[in-house]
């Protein structure tokens, strides 16, 4: 569905992460060919079950999970914990550990790999402390000039009465102010489901990426179903409409590349989806290397107002 | 209670704000609260307020404005800005149906009317919504005239007033929509930079994407009396938690108990608190 | 009991803060003189029963809190609530007015005049989350370069169970360390009971001054007497042992200057007190007025980093 | 449990430190944790951690230095500074006869043992107190050992390692006490704009004016199990509730359950725990 408009941007860009891969010396060029090939289509018109194949894996129980990527491509990684107010939120995660050699900062989003371990993480849904934890690691890394990275994996923000109570709508709001304060070179990667407000508050980055397989969205596919079509069942209809797929977001210029991943998706293999993810944030993080605090607020609130599109 | 039926297909996070309400006694001029029944011109003088019981009405945009507004110093902005329809977004009807449905009803372009004027003398910007166009959703013409209305602020060196009600973002416009949320915030972040001050006033229903962007972050935060205030709106939040929710649940009171707003703020008493609000912030350069 | 070397410091800035005060054309030269003289005292040992009475004096029922202040000194006040949290704590008020015409922020603990309010406010003993509501205030003068003045008025930070699991001292602690970032100028006046962490906690300003018969002290005397002579009633020894008031703090150089009161204590004169309350505070302020964020920074920390006597 | 018979004496906020633990059975050390008895060499070789059940006896400033430092590297700063009597401080015995007992019985100079070194090959600088030093209480020598040993750390370009154990202010000093947590704050911000780290570990007990100042405002927290870390003591704040208190009250354990520390950490993992966040904050100028 990509309008004739929007068409020259993404393909610029498809170039361009391409070109960026291949200067830092990708040892992949099957899986980034294969990944072109994917958005050739493109230009064609995805069916609906092609949408909603990649919906199903995005959620994928055997993907690779924030900790996962974490103890495969961190070295010394440091896990820092609480919101330093009233919690500790498993739902999110953070820490420090190194990347190439420099330190950087981790947050994520966390679901759970057992039912026991889904639970106390709350299926990754967080509460306000979660964005409160995340925002005080952030303002820990702008202090001392680590790069900060966010992988973004959660249905949404938790919707319950506690959450609202202590503010989930503010702490969002928050989340976004301080990243896009920050003076350090920030890059976010959707590696599963990117639900809504919950998604977003840890993704006004210089550079948002997607996973292939990955998903980010206004709504639950569901959710838009149920009001919209006043059916749940509607769901593979709803996601078809919104196009929540990465080749989408991409088209729509509100993501700045695509992480390829294994053929048949990260959860057949946890190693190689690893090693792809840390090409490509090394690969970002390297382009924002010597860009200075003032730039890099200015370049990325700049990039973010520019998103819209206006008749 | 509302005016708008379209408005429950719009709001997302919640999206049953109208059910939650007592049924409506048939027309959009009986209280809710009392019952009471009542001419639009005598609703208009009250401010939308029931003389009987004080319930607050909802006030459409441009009313508001001239409820807050010294007469005659309104001059809107960016009247112009109309939205595409990225998606080719069709669900029981087209997206370009409904907004053209939304544009004839209620006579604006989009949710939002910006533009500047002076309240008690004071120059200011001001960002209203109006929660009959399409429930108030934040698509992308509401993301960038609340970002002109910063820039706006910003060049003139004065406080920017946001009225927010809303259901939250457009789904319409998927993905585009959600990212308003970081554009607007991006917008308050250069504002303060400017050194200028945000003053945000949530109105019933202020719910969904505008609660978790810019509507929180102004620089004091004020609530009508029993606005909905929610990240999540009670029915969602019921259906997840499967709890018996407490009775003001997500409104105003709640969250000023529990620290999220500055004051509540009558109707009648909004006018000349924004007054000394913005004389308290001053200007912040040329004007 | 001043001491051959603090003799000096102290005489000066005595003469300093009359100095600022005539500068200022102030029109209570009665008061000044009969602060001059209790300071003359000073170089003959007070009794315990004159520090005794000081104490007595500082939690006088009568006494004005800091909203009687507010309500006679600042113009257009507007109160603000919450730490967009989880609560606002009403035993710390917070709000913008004007002062001398110019937008400041104030922050101060707020003791009850009858018990119903006492209670609600907590007898002036705020939680974590009364410091956080005065952390975000603080930061949003910062943003719109707005002063500070606060009123220290506490027995102390609440000692509760609740008040530790919200983390009563990580909050005291960071709340002095945004004092200690500000780049506005910021006047502190203990009106009352300056009452441990809980009071420096809204202390650490470019000036700070005490009321005449105000007390500003390291634990309440009955606690120290409790803790070295195992008996609480050896609270009038303890006041005489450790020195609370005004007049000792200033010859430690603790504070910067003393405020007069209506002669017979501030409580006998509420109009009075807060017309001499202004002046001190428009003084300071005055001398803080065109220095820049970071010299306001620099001299604030190296007045504190001076704060100690060693052998 | 302690052998410092006069830390009784000088917590403020915390007085009955002591108090709250299970009676000492006769000797320092026993075991409070499950009886056992050790020669010293014993409990030096275990860190002082009960090889029986895990229980982790206090630590003084100079063996806590030689368990974390690589051998041979450690450089004492500041170490001829000590307490004036600024009050002339008397109560049921004089200021200066504490002070002089003090320093006898632990052979130190103060509550702070303050230097650089390196841990795993990192350079750092520490700030490691002695609660057998009048309780770990805080007047103006630790205030001044720690300010000095922000400067020396940002002079080097290293991070500063602090291990906190501390009854509270030393009320001796009285409103001078209470100044030291301004300075020590001060400190902490004039090491962070440096760019340099704290790493801050409290060990028991953390309580009082430490924690309300430097020891709360490490960029990484660690808790030895177990440490009290509480601004008011249990006992004040039992008095002052007369509630019954959770069992793991202002524990470490509780502690981290409500967000406000990073970790817990057993002493045999101390020393690489610290190496490896040494490593990750790296030099911050030069060495
Ligand atoms: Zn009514
Ligand atoms: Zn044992």
């Amino acid at each position: 569905m990509a309008s004739s408009d929007a068409e020259p941007g993404f393909r610029e860009r498809l170039s361009k992460l391409a070109g960026i891969k291949s200067l830092r010396g990708t040892k992949l060029p099957a899986e980034l060919e294969r990944l072109q090939r994917q958005l050739d289509r493109l230009t064609e018109e995805e069916t609906e079950e092609e949408v909603w194949e990649r919906v199903l894996l995005a959620r994928d129980e055997d993907r690779p999970y924030t900790l996962d990527y974490v103890a495969r491509i961190f070295g010394e990684f440091f896990e820092l914990h609480g919101d330093r107010g009233r919690d500790d939120d498993s739902a999110i995660v953070a820490g420090l550990g190194t990347l190439d050699g420099k330190t950087v900062a981790l947050i994520g989003q966390q679901k759970g790999r057992d039912l026991k371990e889904r639970v106390a993480r709350n299926f990754g849904m967080a509460y306000p402390e979660g964005y409160r934890k995340a925002m005080r690691v952030m303002e820990l890394a702008d202090r001392h000039s680590f790069p900060v990275l966010t992988l973004v994996d959660t249905p949404g923000a938790y919707p319950g009465v506690a959450a609202e109570q202590h503010g989930q709508g503010g702490a969002i709001a928050r989340s976004q102010a301080v990243m896009a304060r920050l003076g350090v070179p920030t890059v976010a990667v959707v590696i599963g489901e990117g639900g809504s407000g919950g998604a977003v508050a840890l993704a006004l980055a210089d550079k948002v990426l997607m996973q292939e397989n990955a998903m980010y969205s206004v709504i639950s596919p569901e959710g838009c179903a149920s009001i919209l079509w006043r059916d749940a069942s509607q769901a593979q209809k709803a996601a078809a409409a919104f196009k929540p797929d990465a080749a989408h977001c991409l088209e729509l210029e509100v993501i700045d590349g695509i992480v390829p991943e294994p053929a048949g998706g990260a959860h057949t293999d946890h190693d190689l989806a690893a090693e792809l993810l840390r090409e490509a944030v090394t690969s970002a993080f390297a382009e924002l290397e010597h860009v200075s605090p003032d730039d890099l607020r200015r370049a990325r609130r700049a990039k973010f107002r520019a998103m819209g599109v206006l008749a | 209670m509302s005016s708008t039926p379209q408005g429950i297909d719009v709001s997302i996070e919640d999206k049953r704000v109208v059910a939650e309400q007592p049924p409506a006694k048939g027309h959009p001029n009986t209280c809710p609260g009392c019952g009471s029944h009542y001419r639009d011109d005598e609703l208009v003088k009250h401010l939308r307020m029931c003389p009987h019981c004080g319930h607050h009405f909802p006030v459409r945009a441009l009313e508001r404005i001239a409820q807050l507004l010294d007469e005659g110093t309104f001059i809107e902005e960016c009247a112009d800005l109309r939205s595409a329809d990225p998606l080719g977004f069709f669900d029981l009807r087209p997206y370009v149906e409904r907004l053209a449905e939304a544009e004839t009803s209620t006579g604006l372009g989009d949710a939002m009317v910006t533009g500047g004027g002076r309240i008690e003398g004071s120059a200011c910007r001001l960002a209203v919504m109006d929660f009959a166009f399409m429930g108030g959703s934040m698509g992308s013409v509401v993301g960038e005239k609340f970002a002109r209305a910063c820039e706006s602020a910003t060049a003139a060196g004065v406080p920017l007033v946001s009225i927010a009600a809303s259901g939250g973002a457009r789904m319409q416009e998927g993905i585009l929509a959600l990212m308003q949320l970081p554009k607007t915030v991006c917008a308050v972040d250069e504002l303060h930079d400017a050194g200028c001050a945000l003053i945000s006033v949530m109105t019933h229903p202020t719910t969904g994407g505008l609660l978790a962007s810019f509507a929180s972050l102004g620089d004091v935060l004020l609530a009508e009396p029993g606005a909905l205030m929610s990240f999540a709106g009670p029915r969602v939040v019921q259906q997840t938690t499967k709890e018996k929710l407490p009775e003001d649940f997500g409104r105003a009171e709640q969250n000023l108990r529990f620290g999220h707003i500055d004051a509540i703020v009558p109707r009648g008493e909004l006018r000349p608190t924004i007054a000394r609000l913005l004389r308290l912030f001053g200007s912040c350069g040329q004007l």
